[in-house]
């Protein structure tokens, strides 16, 4: 797989700064003063209760908050020392530019109305790889990373709104890998993922610490354990999203900090 | 391509057009290079185009006094009151005409049917014609209905038993010939025919006439003067008009 | 790790830079916006010039288009020149039109939208198009002669309000139909699928939940159809009547704007040629206060 | 259990029975059927209607309203009907105007689903209403007195092929334009997130993804616009010049099929009349062809 | 809350004899050859990995087979004595009604575009309850049964688009569950949620055992042997998924007969 051309074109030093981030949506506060430094090369996990702001957070990491009505920010987000949450990338060519460096996977899957091949050689294409037998290449390499190639490889030409739910989870986050963005948000991978296929996404976000910084929101806390550098915990208490605790996993998991976070990573779960 | 095809535009009367038209199909025959494109849209337009040179001939359906342009006789045309064929009635005195127009006389006499009153729309000389030889004053008129050209007149009279309205003879007389349920009232005792335009009895007639800008010169002339040979008369009588010579 | 906060100076800029569109797309992303900066402009050209062959009227009449005794025009101001009687005619006829044709245009969609024979389905989609294609001039001719003499045996002489918004109902009902249609095809299956799954029959899921999703494409419907109602000029010529009134009742023959455009712009000259332009003005002015309370309405029901 | 499987002694059969639609809702369900059978009936009326009418010439003269030498009509069998030159007139104008019409239509809708500023977006699509607002006489004298002496410059006389396809370009733009809209807003907003994440930039997602889910409503605008095109009168009347002949440049003058039944209508009768009303036939079916083939073109692309 | 009004008007005795039952898209076989009887009031899981048909297997069991192109079923679905999959359910008013007895909610959560408290009065409404107050109080009991009353409460008149993917998937819950209806078919209710709203679900579950039959699709081994009282392993091999393995969850899990179920249940999972 010829990863030559992509990985240069973004050049960004993938390391997160962020202080003093909040997300409102209208009058309603969805997260207020996060403050955490995400480490290049990392895998920090989010967890925390159904509706808490996680995906409220990662919506952040890339403008994509700029595309829901009424939602504004505050504080900031440095991404090798560019506030991203500035004025500058508001523009539509900066905004593409910075999401082409930081993809997203979003919780709930949204593959093209395309045929499966489409899904992932429309980013490729569209992103400059103009040879075909190349995107094939990239296609198939990124299918075969998230264990959908032999599940589809025969029907590559039909619809992805014929996959079933797990595999239109899969195809999403293939798609977004087989741009080797150098930061990739994941909003719960493995939500619709059984236990063989959600080994391999676990597996696949492994490979890439070191190369990749990955953020990833999951409610199986196990999971967080399992691959996460560092874990971070929100809550809701009623008026908006906070961090409650950000610590190395095995620290956060091990010697919690707080009251809230010694309950919810000891409370029963699987 | 063809560049020496050479294009006529005339515009004008709705009263002259089916005569414009048939004279054009058998000008065109006789001279395959040429092209005649008739447009209707009332004397008015007729004398408005031909002045600004929108057309190369207008078509104007009474006599012309103005004296910018060029008049040429082309034929003789009578207008007839017309009724719904089903209506017993036979005849109606002027007087009868002016209060139906006036609004003063609203069912038919003799009957309880309503009378729908069709009128023509302004600039058309056929309602001009028409409300000089009543004496009406255009705001005098309760219309039901007003109408554009002759076909759409005759289509309502036709549609509706109640009507009474006014068009040419010759638009009239062809119509009730194809079977449009419509007839012509006698005018002052005299019946609306061709004939009695013909020898001057019937009391409305009005003329039909060419105007072009000038003095017609070149395809425009070579037209009128179509006009007046014999296929060209013979084509007005066939449409029920009273051909100059 | 580079501290500046200047944009330019930063990796992330050189990237942002390096994808902006380019080679062919630039070109025609260029093009997208010169095609759409030249609608707009010959819209505003063609609005543009309405407004000045209007002027002479305006300056020469002012409120007397709306106030003269009558529509006895001429080429100087001695005429009388009320336009009242036509913009109530033109708003009565294509809002009465607009009743009649947006419930059986919805209700079409409903049908097609809850039927579970295909067969059926296509042939109905087929058809309305097919209504999409009669010409209006084909509309008029059957109006004259099939509607006009049935509303003439109930009140004579039948050239009406009510004959006008009918046959202009049945013109409009395509286009309502086919937005409605095409928006309702656009909306996600599995909003179909939740409400089915509910236990909804398949014509409460659109009416309840598709045609909500679908709302924009009614509405548009529903301004294309008055546009092309308010602007409809052979059709309300030859059933309307042509008559310069007020009406009290949808059985008068009434004149629209258009008809009046019609009739009169052939030969008019001066001043009247002016007013004439000025209903074309009205007419606009007409449409987009009628868009405007569409998309209030719209907002309303949203 | 009960187990026999007759399914009107089940217990689950009553319930279904007892949820077929009742009350007022049964109603509103006869009633929506009701509409549609009624727009369907109307609709075959008219095309029955057209049909009648055409019976006569259609018996008389068959192909010879294709193989005759010229259009010189009569009243009876010794003219000439040849309606092959008008037909051609009628595809050549509609289909120009398509062509001009339909990308810069899809260019609007590009920029309006791709534009960041929104009060740009609200104005424009204003505009575009606004367009779908000016009544077809207008666009005629607009044509007549701005686009022909234009073209008249070039080539004299100016009323041809290409102003009338001008002038009806502008006045279907709506049409299409607001169709492929109200399609393209039913399209649910994560799709478009799902593009936008993926660092395309917004006008490119619209044109990539957004469009195809919203094919269906540029189909349908394509269709619509093209019944219009086909159908509209006043305007080829005014700007096309109505020459009678098969023309070999666009900037020659032709005569549509419509402009045809406008001018003759209202002075023919007998086979002149019935091969008029076999104008309007063709006519129809002119539209039912490209409504076909949009329909094939349109799976193509799906 | 007032159940008689709705419980009554669903009377058929929901338990459920599958023989034979096969779904095919086109010419893809995508479950073949499953019987399997469901008894009335019990907890049925079905776990398998992605794509061996378990969302085909529920769809089949409302008939939302019908409403996928190219969707055939083969074998039969007795529910009370009736086969289900015959043809006088074909008609729309006949499956209306078996829909309204075999409530489903879907793996991917589709709240309808309308505000959070009338995504659950639609239903009632549509099913006759005439009352307003009446439904707003059935529609707060369902929110409160999913542990979601108490984040909405302030803006059940907002449109439910704007809800976290977690309190969407709780908004479908309450919304089927609103309905009371025999049978509930759930496609992974607790993909998006976290620990705490899971076991809420969870709970609401065992709550309806006895009353209601439930038939759970999970890719949550823990949560099925938590819940269920029988458990369904379906594999696929390559040529459409088939039914493996039933039988009593614990002897499932703790002593399978098939050596597939055994590496399923015993691979490493959370
Ligand atoms: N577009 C919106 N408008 C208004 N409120 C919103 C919007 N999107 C999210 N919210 C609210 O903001 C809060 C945080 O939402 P967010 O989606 O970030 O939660 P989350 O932590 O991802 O939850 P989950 O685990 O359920 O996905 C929630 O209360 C949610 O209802
Ligand atoms: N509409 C469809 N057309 C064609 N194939 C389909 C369709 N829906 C599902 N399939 C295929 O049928 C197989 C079974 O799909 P199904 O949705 O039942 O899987 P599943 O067990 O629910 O998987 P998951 O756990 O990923 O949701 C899959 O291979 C899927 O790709
Ligand atoms: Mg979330
Ligand atoms: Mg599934």
């Amino acid at each position: 797989m010829n990863k030559a051309i992509l990985a240069e074109s973004c050049e960004c030093e993938p390391a997160l700064q962020i202080s003093g981030l909040g997300v409102t949506y209208g009058n309603q506060i969805a997260l207020k003063d996060v403050s955490l430094t995400i480490e290049a090369g990392s895998i920090t996990a989010i967890i925390g209760p159904s509706g808490c702001g996680k995906s409220s957070f990662l919506a952040c990491l890339n403008r994509m908050t700029d595309l829901t009505a009424h939602c504004a920010t505050t504080g900031n987000v440095e991404l090798d020392g560019v506030d991203i949450l500035g004025d500058a990338f508001r523009k539509p060519a900066q905004a593409a530019a910075l999401r082409r460096c930081v993809g997203m996977i979003f919780q709930k899957p949204n593959p093209f109305p395309l045929s499966i091949a489409e899904n992932i050689e429309l980013g490729l294409k569209e992103h400059g790889v103009t040879d075909k037998a190349e995107r094939r290449e990239k296609a198939t390499a990124a299918l075969q990373a998230v264990g959908l190639w032999e599940e589809v490889q025969h029907r590559l030409g039909e619809t992805a709104l014929t996959l079933s739910g797990g595999q239109q989870q899969r195809l999403c986050i293939a798609r977004a890998i087989a741009l080797e963005p150098k930061i990739l948000l994941m909003d719960e991978p493995c939500s619709a993922l059984d236990p063989i296929a959600s080994q391999r996404v676990e597996q696949l976000i492994a490979e890439l610490r070191g190369r990749y910084t990955v953020v990833l929101v999951t409610h199986n806390l196990a999971q967080a354990r399992r691959v996460a550098d560092q874990t971070a915990l929100f809550w809701n208490h009623g008026n908006g999203g906070e961090l409650v605790e950000v610590a190395a996993t095995s620290l956060l998991f091990n010697q919690p900090r707080e009251a809230i976070t010694k309950a919810y990573v000891g409370g029963e779960c699987c | 391509s063809q560049p020496d095809r050479q294009q006529l535009t005339i515009t004008g009367s709705s009263t002259i057009a089916p005569v414009a038209s048939e004279l054009a199909r058998i000008f065109e025959q006789m001279n395959p290079d040429v092209r005649i494109d008739v447009q209707t849209g009332g004397s008015s337009r007729g004398l408005a185009d031909a002045r600004n040179g929108l057309a190369d001939i207008g078509m104007v359906s009474k006599a012309v006094k103005e004296t910018d342009v060029v008049a040429t006789l082309l034929a003789r045309d009578g207008l007839a009151v017309i009724a719904h064929k089903s209506n017993p009635v036979a005849a109606l005195s002027s007087t009868q005409i002016v209060q139906i127009y006036r609004g003063e006389l609203e069912q038919w006499p003799g009957s309880n049917l309503p009378i729908s009153v069709v009128h023509k729309a302004d600039g058309r000389s056929t309602q001009e014609v028409f409300l000089k030889h009543f004496k009406l004053q255009p705001r005098e008129i309760k219309a039901s209905v007003i109408v554009g050209d002759n076909e759409q007149g005759i289509k309502t009279v036709a549609g509706t038993p109640g009507a009474i309205g006014y068009v040419s003879i010759g638009a009239a007389q062809y119509s009730s010939d194809n079977d449009v349920p419509i007839k012509l009232l006698p005018l002052g005792g005299v019946t609306a025919t061709v004939e009695n335009v013909q020898n001057g009895s019937y009391p409305l007639a009005r003329e039909l006439n060419w105007v072009t800008r000038d003095m017609p010169t070149g395809l425009a002339a070579e037209f009128i003067e179509f006009a007046t040979t014999n296929t060209g008369s013979e084509i007005i009588r066939g449409l029920y008009f009273v051909p100059v010579n | 790790m580079n501290n500046s906060t200047s944009l330019a100076s930063s990796a992330l800029a050189n990237t942002a830079l390096r994808h902006s569109p380019k080679g062919h797309d630039r070109w025609l992303f260029l093009l997208v916006r010169l095609c759409a900066l030249l609608a707009a402009a010959l819209l505003l050209l063609i609005v543009a010039f309405v407004a000045t062959e209007s002027g002479q009227a305006i300056q020469a009449l002012g409120a007397r288009l709306f106030t003269d005794s009558g529509w006895f025009p001429g080429a100087d101001a001695s005429g009388q020149f009320n336009l009242t009687p036509m913009i109530v005619g033109s708003l009565l006829v294509a809002l009465l039109a607009m009743a009649i044709s947006l419930p059986i245009a919805v209700a079409s969609v409903l049908f097609v939208h809850s039927c579970s024979q295909p067969w059926l389905v296509i042939a109905y989609r087929r058809a309305i198009e097919l209504l999409a294609g009669i010409p209006s001039v084909v509309f008029g001719l059957w109006g004259l002669v099939v509607i006009v003499p049935l509303l003439g045996q109930l009140q004579a002489p039948g050239t009406s309000i009510l004959a006008g918004a009918l046959v202009l109902a049945l013109m409009i009902l395509p286009t309502i139909a086919l937005l409605a249609d095409s928006a309702l095809r656009a909306v996600p299956n599995e909003l179909r699928l939740g409400g089915l799954a509910l236990g909804l029959s398949p014509w409460r899921v659109v009416l309840r939940i598709q045609l909500l999703q679908a709302r924009s494409g009614v509405i548009a419907g529903a301004i294309l159809g008055l546009g092309r109602a308010l602007g409809e000029t052979m059709v309300v010529l030859m059933v309307c009547g042509n008559v310069v009134q007020l009406p009290t009742s949808i059985m008068q023959p009434i004149r629209t704007l258009t008809a009046n455009i019609a009739l009169e712009m052939a030969y008019a000259g001066g001043l009247q040629r002016s007013a004439l332009f000025v209903s074309g003005l009205l007419l606009i002015a007409l449409v987009v206060a009628l868009i405007w309370s569409a998309h209030r309405m719209g907002r309303g029901y949203a």
